[in-house]
């Protein structure tokens, strides 16, 4: 059964230096109060997993807690560059960043097969790229029926998972609602997760026999961290912070501007910050 | 003739490739514009897909990234990620894939991922999110960029997606059963690929635009067709509908 | 885009002697009127694939559409044998019936794997059982990166693919909500697709944006058959009728009550005798 | 004490066998009525799964079939039957599976498939379903049989789904991590398996049953262990609960 624990207890307890860590949520529920919590508690040496590592995995980089990042597709999304995360790459800033890069297909793929309990995953794809040619965990399986070959990646078991889901009810069951992404397989994947939600309820109010709800003792921690997501959204609480992405294209563009920016606004806050953005809050 | 920009024309353009009928996986920017465009004139059948699982979706202003709530709250329904790759994209479901790039070459082969060498790159770019399976399991693609000689590549330094490989016949070699880039639309003119190499050829000039400026921002020696006819300008219509979405997605995003 | 057509029209239409045919219902929504529509007119040699072929594949056998049976659990849910079936199996009675077999874990893996366009399906399973002894079609494949043994099955590919759901929309988009077993992956993985529903409706009235909705381009035919699960169920329209179920042992038990039973009630009747079952007729 | 049959107490029993924190993956027929009567009484935060993708159900009769609409109507959330195998039961998300089956062998492998040859079958059995991967998928597994002599076999024609295998070390041989059936409720003993040698040994007789009995219904020469206890009789609170919950069973289905 998931234990309910402050944010700072849940990343105490479950994220360690050197851990591999899915935080997924696609443009959706992106568990940004989680990563800065990461941030402050200096976790170093993380391997990085994410589709998308847009604004969240551009502080953590910029920060200095990852070693490596795993990825598809690094950009702030219809901005630009995460210049952050360009500039670990380009000049190992703060420090140097290895990168395993992936196509989507492949790591929503490799997440399905981690939540299966399989070792890999197989899709058609990588077809006449020469990605394959600079990661040598894409490799081929041949199909004992057909004889076709088929493009693989070893399946995605993160040591720990954070998503952001829109609400628990007292017993630690989630429900997710809207673009849910890959969280449901990132919590099924990984040893050790933690879910921030929106609110805890008494009832989740699920309106489809089929919502998206992720049972109690599938999850480590659930965290109450109103406004969690921002500048993500929440579907149904609050919309994503458009101005936000195109202004971070600014914040971030130089180390000092990046750095003064988070310490005025990570290292000196706490996720009580983020309930300013929740449903309801005086904007 | 109304007054329009070359990217007007481009969206424009774009947008009248798509049929009715299609069901379009759509990239975000320029794809994302010229799909609901086609949506909101001639074409409101059109199924509009977005990675993000966003399945016929009839967004009211254009989304800033691939995931915005604007997008599911519009969609018939939403599914999730590894569902949308596995059963809509690699299903075969989709009828044209939208894509832009960053770099192209004279067969149509994107480069999203990188500038100098792979290792120790002179510019990371974003890289290849969900385009090397659109531009394989697509039906056909339609590809949009704004020409230029850094864009419009003689050799690219990475092959982030293909479009018709690097001598023009490798679909076939490797068994790829999808049409590849049948039309790349551009700020200048049209190309599609040419019958028998596969070569991507310009069959249209959009007004305004000249044959040497075209040659002087692209990257190798282009072909044009044996018949090259003038893309039609923006009708008042097209023009209204494109600046009208334009308009309203500046206001939703602020900035 | 679905067309909109009788039930006589879209069997006629869509299924041909000697088809592969899927008709999935894991217990809920199970599509008898189409079922009985292909006795009544008559089709032959079908290979029929389900994963529970319980009384739909039970009538239809018995009544000598089916050369070929693909399935992995063959019985009358809590209440004994499908007997129809082991005449058929056993005796050759009406026709000789050919199998072939698999676990539920590998039927479901292999519509999985249908819809997804994959050639097979990998899983951890027939481990240390007899069925891979006589299924020739059940190999195995070796992880690329683990070194692991994964059984593998064919992906199914059926020519056919009907289902039975709550409701479409007048274009021809259909919903699913409850116990949705494999229904979308055979939809997407069937060549030519029938789908009944209880209701067409003008608006699909789904509560969450993660619903099961089948769009209409996926769809063949969409046929309006109020009733047309029974004696399965439809969520929020009518129950399972268990007593139906009990009775059918009986029924079914000996060849001439058997043919008696469906000249009665299958020969003589069309789809409209479904209509007494649905939600708010008179029972 | 008072009055019960074998057949309940054989439900009660298995009952006792599952704890609090179990998600446990029932079979319909006798393992629905023991978790069911686990829930109801001793064990109401266990988790009831049913192969038709239903989570955290809690139905208030138990269903005539896996996917009746009472598992969907009182469950947490329901899946679809392709996920319920891949996430969730090969996901080893599964602590306890419950399984019947027509014939069973002294290391607990089960035949529901076939009696005499496959292909000639003398009598064609239902098949395995969700068996052979629950199998292997699960924590562990219980078996719910009644006893007899056509039933608990010596050597079965058909192994459907694998207990400890035909020497009772296939499991270590095989790599299967699960510790398989770590339980055998008949109704009239509970087996569990030898420590060395995982042979099915009688651990604890029913009141009321004896050795001779057991022997007699047993195909093969069962082994009883060096300390075989005698089953705590039904509780009137489980008789009473269990009773319950068939009565309301029988009025729902009708007959």
């Amino acid at each position: 059964m998931a234990k309910f624990l402050s944010l700072a207890d849940a990343v105490a307890q479950m994220v360690h230096d050197g851990d591999t860590l899915a935080m997924e949520g696609f443009t959706h529920l992106i568990p940004f109060a989680a990563g800065h919590e990461i941030i402050r508690q200096k976790r170093r040496d993380l391997t990085l997993i994410r589709m998308t590592p847009d604004l969240i995995y551009d502080q953590m980089i910029g920060m200095g807690c990852a070693k490596k990042l795993v990825f598809s597709w690094g950009g702030n999304p219809g901005v630009g560059s995460t210049h952050r995360i360009r500039d670990a790459v380009e000049n190992g800033w703060p420090c140097a960043l290895a990168i395993e890069e992936h196509s989507h297909a492949a790591m929503a793929n490799a997440y399905e097969a981690g939540a299966a309990n399989l070792p890999f995953a197989m899709l058609r794809g990588y077809i006449g790229v020469d990605l394959p040619k600079v990661n040598d965990r894409i490799k081929s399986i041949t199909c004992p029926y057909t004889g076709e070959k088929l493009a693989t990646v070893p399946a995605i078991r993160p040591d720990v998972g954070i998503i952001h889901a829109l609400r628990a009810d007292r017993e630690g069951n989630v429900l997710l609602e809207g673009i849910t992404g890959c969280q449901k397989e990132v919590v099924l994947a990984s040893k050790r997760t933690i879910v921030t939600v929106e609110e805890i309820v008494d009832n989740l109010g699920t309106t489809s026999p089929n919502s998206v709800v992720l049972p109690s003792w599938t999850i480590g921690a659930v965290v109450c961290v109103p406004g969690g997501a921002h500048p993500s959204y929440a579907h149904g609480y609050y919309k994503r912070d458009n101005s936000f992405y195109i202004a971070w294209d600014k914040l971030s563009r130089d180390r000092d501007g990046f750095l003064a920016w988070m310490d005025e606004n990570v290292m000196k806050k706490g996720p009580d910050a983020f309930a300013v953005h929740a449903k309801g809050s005086a904007a | 003739m109304a007054d329009f920009t070359r990217n007007e024309m481009m969206t424009i353009a774009a947008a009248r490739a798509l049929r009715n009928e299609d069901v379009c996986f759509v990239g975000i920017g320029a794809p994302s514009a010229a799909c609901n465009l086609a949506r909101l004139t001639h074409a409101p059948g059109i199924t509009l897909i977005y990675e993000s699982g966003t399945i016929a979706t009839k967004p009211n202003v254009l989304p800033l990234s691939i995931g915005d709530g604007e997008l599911c709250d519009t969609a018939l329904t939403t599914v999730s990620v590894p569902e949308m790759f596995r059963y809509w994209l690699q299903g075969g479901r989709i009828t044209v894939g939208f894509l832009g790039g960053a770099q192209i070459d004279r067969f149509a082969n994107l480069n999203t991922t990188v500038v100098g060498d792979y290792h120790k790159p002179k510019v990371r770019l974003p890289g290849g999110g969900g385009a090397p399976e659109i531009a394989t399991n697509c039906g056909e693609t339609f590809i949009i960029m704004a020409m230029g000689k850094r864009a419009f590549m003689e050799k690219l330094p990475f092959i982030t997606s293909m479009g018709h490989g690097v001598t023009g016949k490798e679909r076939e070699q490797l068994v790829v059963r999808s049409k590849g880039p049948t039309k790349l639309i551009t700020d200048l003119c049209i190309f599609e690929p040419d019958p028998q190499t596969n070569e991507m050829t310009i069959v249209s000039i959009h007004p305004g635009a000249t044959r040497e400026e075209i040659i002087e921002n692209c990257g190798w020696s282009p072909r044009f067709a044996a018949n090259v006819s003038e893309t039609p300008a923006p009708t008042a219509q097209e023009l209204e509908v494109l600046r009208d979405i334009q308009a309203r997605t500046k206001a939703a995003h602020g900035a």
